[in-house]
């Protein structure tokens, strides 16, 4: 494909896979990221950015994030993917290019940790409440663990008497 | 904030919000100067889930990432896995997917345009559609057993073939929507009030569409013939017969009127699915489910679901579940950029015409 | 007098109850207009037991608890100032001169102390909602307050016994005829004043959930119920006796009422609401012109 | 602005119920449940269905009213996710009683399908009392008015005591809901 020779020539392309005629993979570097955005948004027509998203590769100790824009004359999706250091989850923010990721950036903080400079919000609730553990989404956490400790083992399959089962345990708290 | 405006909060219960999220607003008489749209009373971790399930028990989950449309789900993440791991699947699988999609958009746009008509007070419309909507869920019911989860599209082809006589019930309950629809025109297009309330309503900046990735019947309404059934086919869509659908005019009004076109755009590709259903089986054998392993890659597969453009992101590690799964709905740029952008200046009494209009689902947001 | 007082209270409870009765088949003609069956027309009378039974814990203040029997008070007064069977020494209940002004006060007395009430209530919803109420009702009154100043001109006379007596003789001597002009300007209001759906904008379920009544709960609620409904029969019977030339007896007065009822029935299933402005410019314009149109005739007549 | 409570500090003093007319308040409330408009979870799509045309819940004398102060029944629609349990307690406790709650689907009986959810919870009934419970994911409609039916039995003979319960047991319910709910602020209004 043209497009990627001309990404060549530019940036520090580290990897590159054509997925489908329709979906490319270029990885880059952290400095070539923000440059390579505006030029695919400015000279090649990949005008909108679909989403952000993010990976937790926890063998390598790296986060993957992934950008995906969209090119409304080519129909074509690219996906830019950059690796940044799992210790210290510090990257930039893109929401001066687009403004919906703000939002996008603002999930991957709650939901992974990182941290993107220059973002506004990206310390306000998005969708968790008073969360008090690790970032959920990352690998490490464990969400089965976590929820029998928090809202208790998972109740038998079959709760015939709910109603006796309960007044018991009312009758148990009165005795202590 | 200054003294003179109130903080309100619509939502989360409230009649009028589309399900369980929150606008908040700050209000200077009826004018509102500031939004915030709060999510997450929803949020259920589905994608920390699906990477601790193998991929066939992930199914029952997709589903439920988008409650009143969930065979677009399934649909694409179906594909994704199909993609990855390299399975054809055959014709006949193809086609029946289609249709079950059609028919899920249908039913979805009919509760839709009751649903428009219910934000303005207008009750009558509201019972009707979701009434209309009640004959299309009993041809699911029938087909996947299932009135509103299906799980009915495997990766591989479908569940079970068509039932018999199913193409003629179908078409039946085609004709009998057509014959109602002439009343919902009467009662909404044709409605002095809902065009007085409607037509410049909402309106968005064109160069918006672009810049903050607006899809479906949002940006069809703005004019941009944005429409991931031509733009990137998939399943039998590219052998349908079908124009995209644009308005002019980038205001609520607009947005009506492509989704009550949209509605004749999915009969018609229904009654064409069906004329032109090909035989043959309807899925292919897969390897052991239980031990499916799928070789490492990543991809991101798209559908035009009604709000717009829904995207899953699947990253595969070569084990037998999923190393990472985003799901990417409409609802988040239209229920939160857009809407907060959106409603900065309008009146308090159009909150919920504005939220039907952009067609915003909870669920999908915050998965 | 005595008995004059006891009359009117059993008119009042009868007027209650018919009220909850029209309420109960509005509730059933408006579900066979949606497809379905709807509730028994006995509905209203047990929703009203159980809200009265209900316990309320919450407390906003003395004009809170206040609030729903102005309202009732608002009701119940309008209804009694307006004859229900002319010539009836039971049914005409509390006319004297002049009362038609005193009537019109009556009818916005039930407004304020509900504005009074809810904006003490303590949710943002409900003064949105009083406001919403009070700009709706200054649109409102200008069109049927010259309706009504066209019917005493004309027949010149304050009270609505002499209006009624004016029409006597016929179908074709009803104000709804001999005036049509405002007599249309009145019956558009009536459709504000009722609350009926392209102008209802006080209770908007979408936009403010329920508007002034966001707190009331249980008995509070039932007060403000069967106040609403006394209200309606008031203002049924009062335009009856303003435009459909009255009542000679109570079965001519049931009929008749319900006439009255069935016409913002028939609009307000099929509109959506109109915006405040929207609502409070519509009143403004056409009933307004409307009714001035009936006022320069009988003017230039004289 | 100073402190407002926004839940229950301690129980209310009164809970005598009935007198002479109790048969009949009884056959009024089971004839006459208002549903708050609240629609925490998936279910709330099934509950469209049941409430408009084609099974019209509305001819059982159920209706939706949009402020939980003038309703009866609070249904739990499915799954209830930490920062809605919140909202949820909180509706519940601007009811006035007598009051009911209605729980559809698998997941507040017992997790369901998100037993393993970091933020969905697992057993309803450790923080809510729950009144009937009407199983399915969804619950059809025909399930949920058959459940109404059962509501209307239960309240018919007396026997939906939920909220009675709820305010006996007020300790045992604030200490469940205090293990997963840290922050009791809600969002305030400048009024």
């Amino acid at each position: 494909m043209e497009i990627l020779e001309r990404l060549r020539e530019r940036f520090e392309v580290l990897e590159e896979k054509v997925q489908r005629d329709d979906l490319i993979f270029v990885g880059t570097t952290g400095k070539n990221l923000i440059p390579m955005l505006v030029y695919l948004k400015e000279y090649e027509g990949f005008k909108t950015l679909v989403m952000i998203s993010c990976v937790d590769w926890i063998e390598e100790g790296k986060f993957q994030l992934s950008y995906n824009l969209w090119a409304p004359k080519q129909k074509k999706n690219i996906i830019v993917k950059v690796f940044i250091d799992r210790k210290q989850p510090n990257f930039t923010t893109i929401y001066r290019i687009w403004p919906q990721a703000e939002v996008y950036e603002r999930e991957i903080h709650e939901m992974f940790g990182v941290n993107f400079e220059g973002n506004p919000t990206q310390g306000e609730e998005l969708i968790l409440e008073d969360w008090d553990d690790i970032p959920p989404m990352r690998r490490d956490f464990d969400t089965l663990k976590y929820s029998m400790e928090k809202f208790g083992e998972r109740a038998p399959k079959s709760r015939i008497n709910i109603r006796r089962e309960i007044s018991e345990q009312y009758d148990e708290w009165r005795r202590k | 904030m200054s003294k003179k405006e109130v903080r309100l909060f619509i939502g989360p219960q409230h009649p009028g919000v589309t399900g369980n999220m929150s606008v908040e607003v700050l209000l200077k008489g009826d004018t509102i100067t500031w939004a915030k749209t709060h999510i997450g009373y929803l949020h259920r971790g589905f994608e920390k889930l699906m990477e601790r399930r193998i991929y066939i028990k992930s199914f029952p989950l997709v589903c439920r990432i988008c409650v009143p449309e969930p065979d677009t789900n399934e649909e694409n993440f179906a594909r994704a896995l199909e993609e990855l791991g390299g399975i054809d699947i055959p014709e006949r699988a193809k086609w029946i997917r289609t249709l079950v999609l059609e028919l899920s958009r249908l039913q979805m746009f009919i509760m839709w345009y009751g649903g428009i008509a219910g934000s303005m007070g207008l009750s009558t419309p509201v019972q009707w559609g979701i009434g209309d909507r009640d004959y299309i869920l009993d041809l699911f019911e029938e087909l996947t057993g299932g009135r509103i989860y299906h799980i009915y599209i495997m990766p591989g082809g479908v569940r079970k073939d068509l039932p018999e006589g199913f193409e003629e019930r179908v078409l039946k309950v085609m004709d009998m929507i057509e014959r109602r629809l002439p009343e919902y025109d009467e009662i909404i297009m044709e409605n002095a009030v809902v065009q007085k309330r409607l037509k410049g309503l909402a309106r968005i900046p064109k160069e918006w569409v672009d810049e903050m990735g607006l899809t479906g019947p949002v940006a069809r309404a703005c004019g941009f013939p944005y429409d991931v059934r031509k733009d990137h086919p998939y399943e039998a869509y590219p052998y349908l017969d079908f124009d995209v659908i644009t308005e002019e005019g980038c205001d609520a009004w607009a947005m009506l009127l492509v989704r009550r076109r949209e509605i004749d755009l999915s009969i018609n590709l229904i009654r064409q699915i069906i004329d032109r259903m090909p035989g043959g089986e309807f899925q292919v054998p897969l390897p052991n489910v239980l031990y499916w392993r799928i070789p490492p890659g990543e991809t991101y597969v798209k559908s035009e679901a009604t709000r717009g453009e829904f995207g899953y992101y699947v990253v595969s590690d070569g084990s037998d579940k999923p190393r990472r799964v985003h799901v990417n709905g409409p609802s988040f740029v239209h229920g939160i950029t857009l809407l907060e952008r959106l409603l900065v200046g309008q009146n308090i009494a159009d909150v919920a015409p504005i939220m039907v209009s952009l067609q915003t689902c909870p669920p999908e947001m915050e998965r | 007098m005595w008995s004059k007082i006891f009359y009117a209270f059993l008119t009042l409870l009868g007027g209650i109850a018919y009220g909850l009765l029209l309420g109960g088949i509005s509730r059933k003609i408006t579900a066979r207009m949606q497809n379905r069956r709807g509730p028994t027309v006995w509905q209203n009378f047990i929703d009203l037991w159980k809200l009265f039974r209900k316990k309320t814990a919450v407390s906003h203040g003395v004009m809170f608890y206040l609030a729903p029997m102005f309202r009732l008070v608002g009701g119940a007064g309008t209804f009694l100032l307006v004859p229900i069977v002319i010539d009836s020494p039971y049914l005409s209940n509390f006319s004297f001169g002049g009362d038609l002004i005193v009537i019109m006060y009556f009818m916005v007395l039930g407004c304020l102390g509900m504005a009074l009430g809810a904006a003490e209530s303590g949710h943002p919803h409900a003064p949105i909602g009083v406001t919403r109420g009070l700009s709706q009702m200054a649109g409102y009154e200008l069109p049927f307050v010259i309706s009504v100043v066209v019917l005493m001109i004309a027949d010149k006379t304050a009270t609505v016994e002499g209006i009624v007596r004016a029409q006597q003789g016929g179908i074709l001597h009803w104000h709804l005829f001999t005036h049509p002009f405002a007599a249309a300007a009145a019956f558009i209001s009536l459709l504000g004043m009722m609350t009926s759906y392209p102008f209802q904008v006080v209770l908007a379920p979408q936009e403010i959930a329920v508007g002034p009544p966001t707190e009331y709960s249980s008995t509070f609620l039932s007060y403000m119920f069967s106040g609403r409904s006394v209200f309606a029969m008031a203002k049924y019977l009062l335009f009856m006796d303003l435009f459909l030339g009255g009542a000679g007896s109570l079965l001519e007065a049931f009929a008749k009422t319900f006439l009255v009822f069935l016409w913002p029935l028939f609009i307000t299933n099929v509109f959506p609401r109109f915006r405040l402005e929207q609502s409070v410019r519509f009143f403004w314009t056409w009933p307004t012109f409307i009714g001035l149109v009936d006022l320069l005739r009988i003017s230039l007549m004289r | 602005m100073d402190k407002k409570n926004y839940f229950l500090d301690e129980k209310p003093e009164k809970l005598t119920y009935g007198g002479v007319f109790r048969k009949i308040d009884d056959w009024a409330r089971a004839r006459s449940l208002w549903v708050v408009a609240y629609g925490t979870g998936c279910g709330s799509i099934e509950l469209r269905p049941t409430f408009t045309s084609r099974f019209d819940a509305e001819r059982l004398g159920m209706r939706m009213v949009g402020t939980p102060r003038q309703a009866d029944v609070l249904i739990i629609s499915g799954y209830l996710t930490v920062k809605t349990l919140k909202r949820v307690i909180r509706v519940y406790e601007q009811m006035q009683s007598p009051k009911y709650v209605v729980a559809l689907g698998a997941c507040p009986i017992n997790g369901g399908m998100y037993y393993d959810s970091y933020n969905a919870i697992n057993q309803l009934d450790l923080y809510l009392p729950v009144d009937v419970w009407i199983t399915g994911c969804m619950p059809r409609p025909e399930a949920i008015l058959a459940g109404f039916k059962r509501l209307q039995e239960l309240i018919d003979s007396g026997r939906a005591d939920g909220w009675k319960k709820y305010i006996e047991n007020l300790d045992w319910y604030r200490e469940n809901q205090r293990k997963i709910i840290k922050n009791w602020k809600m969002p305030n209004y400048n009024w």
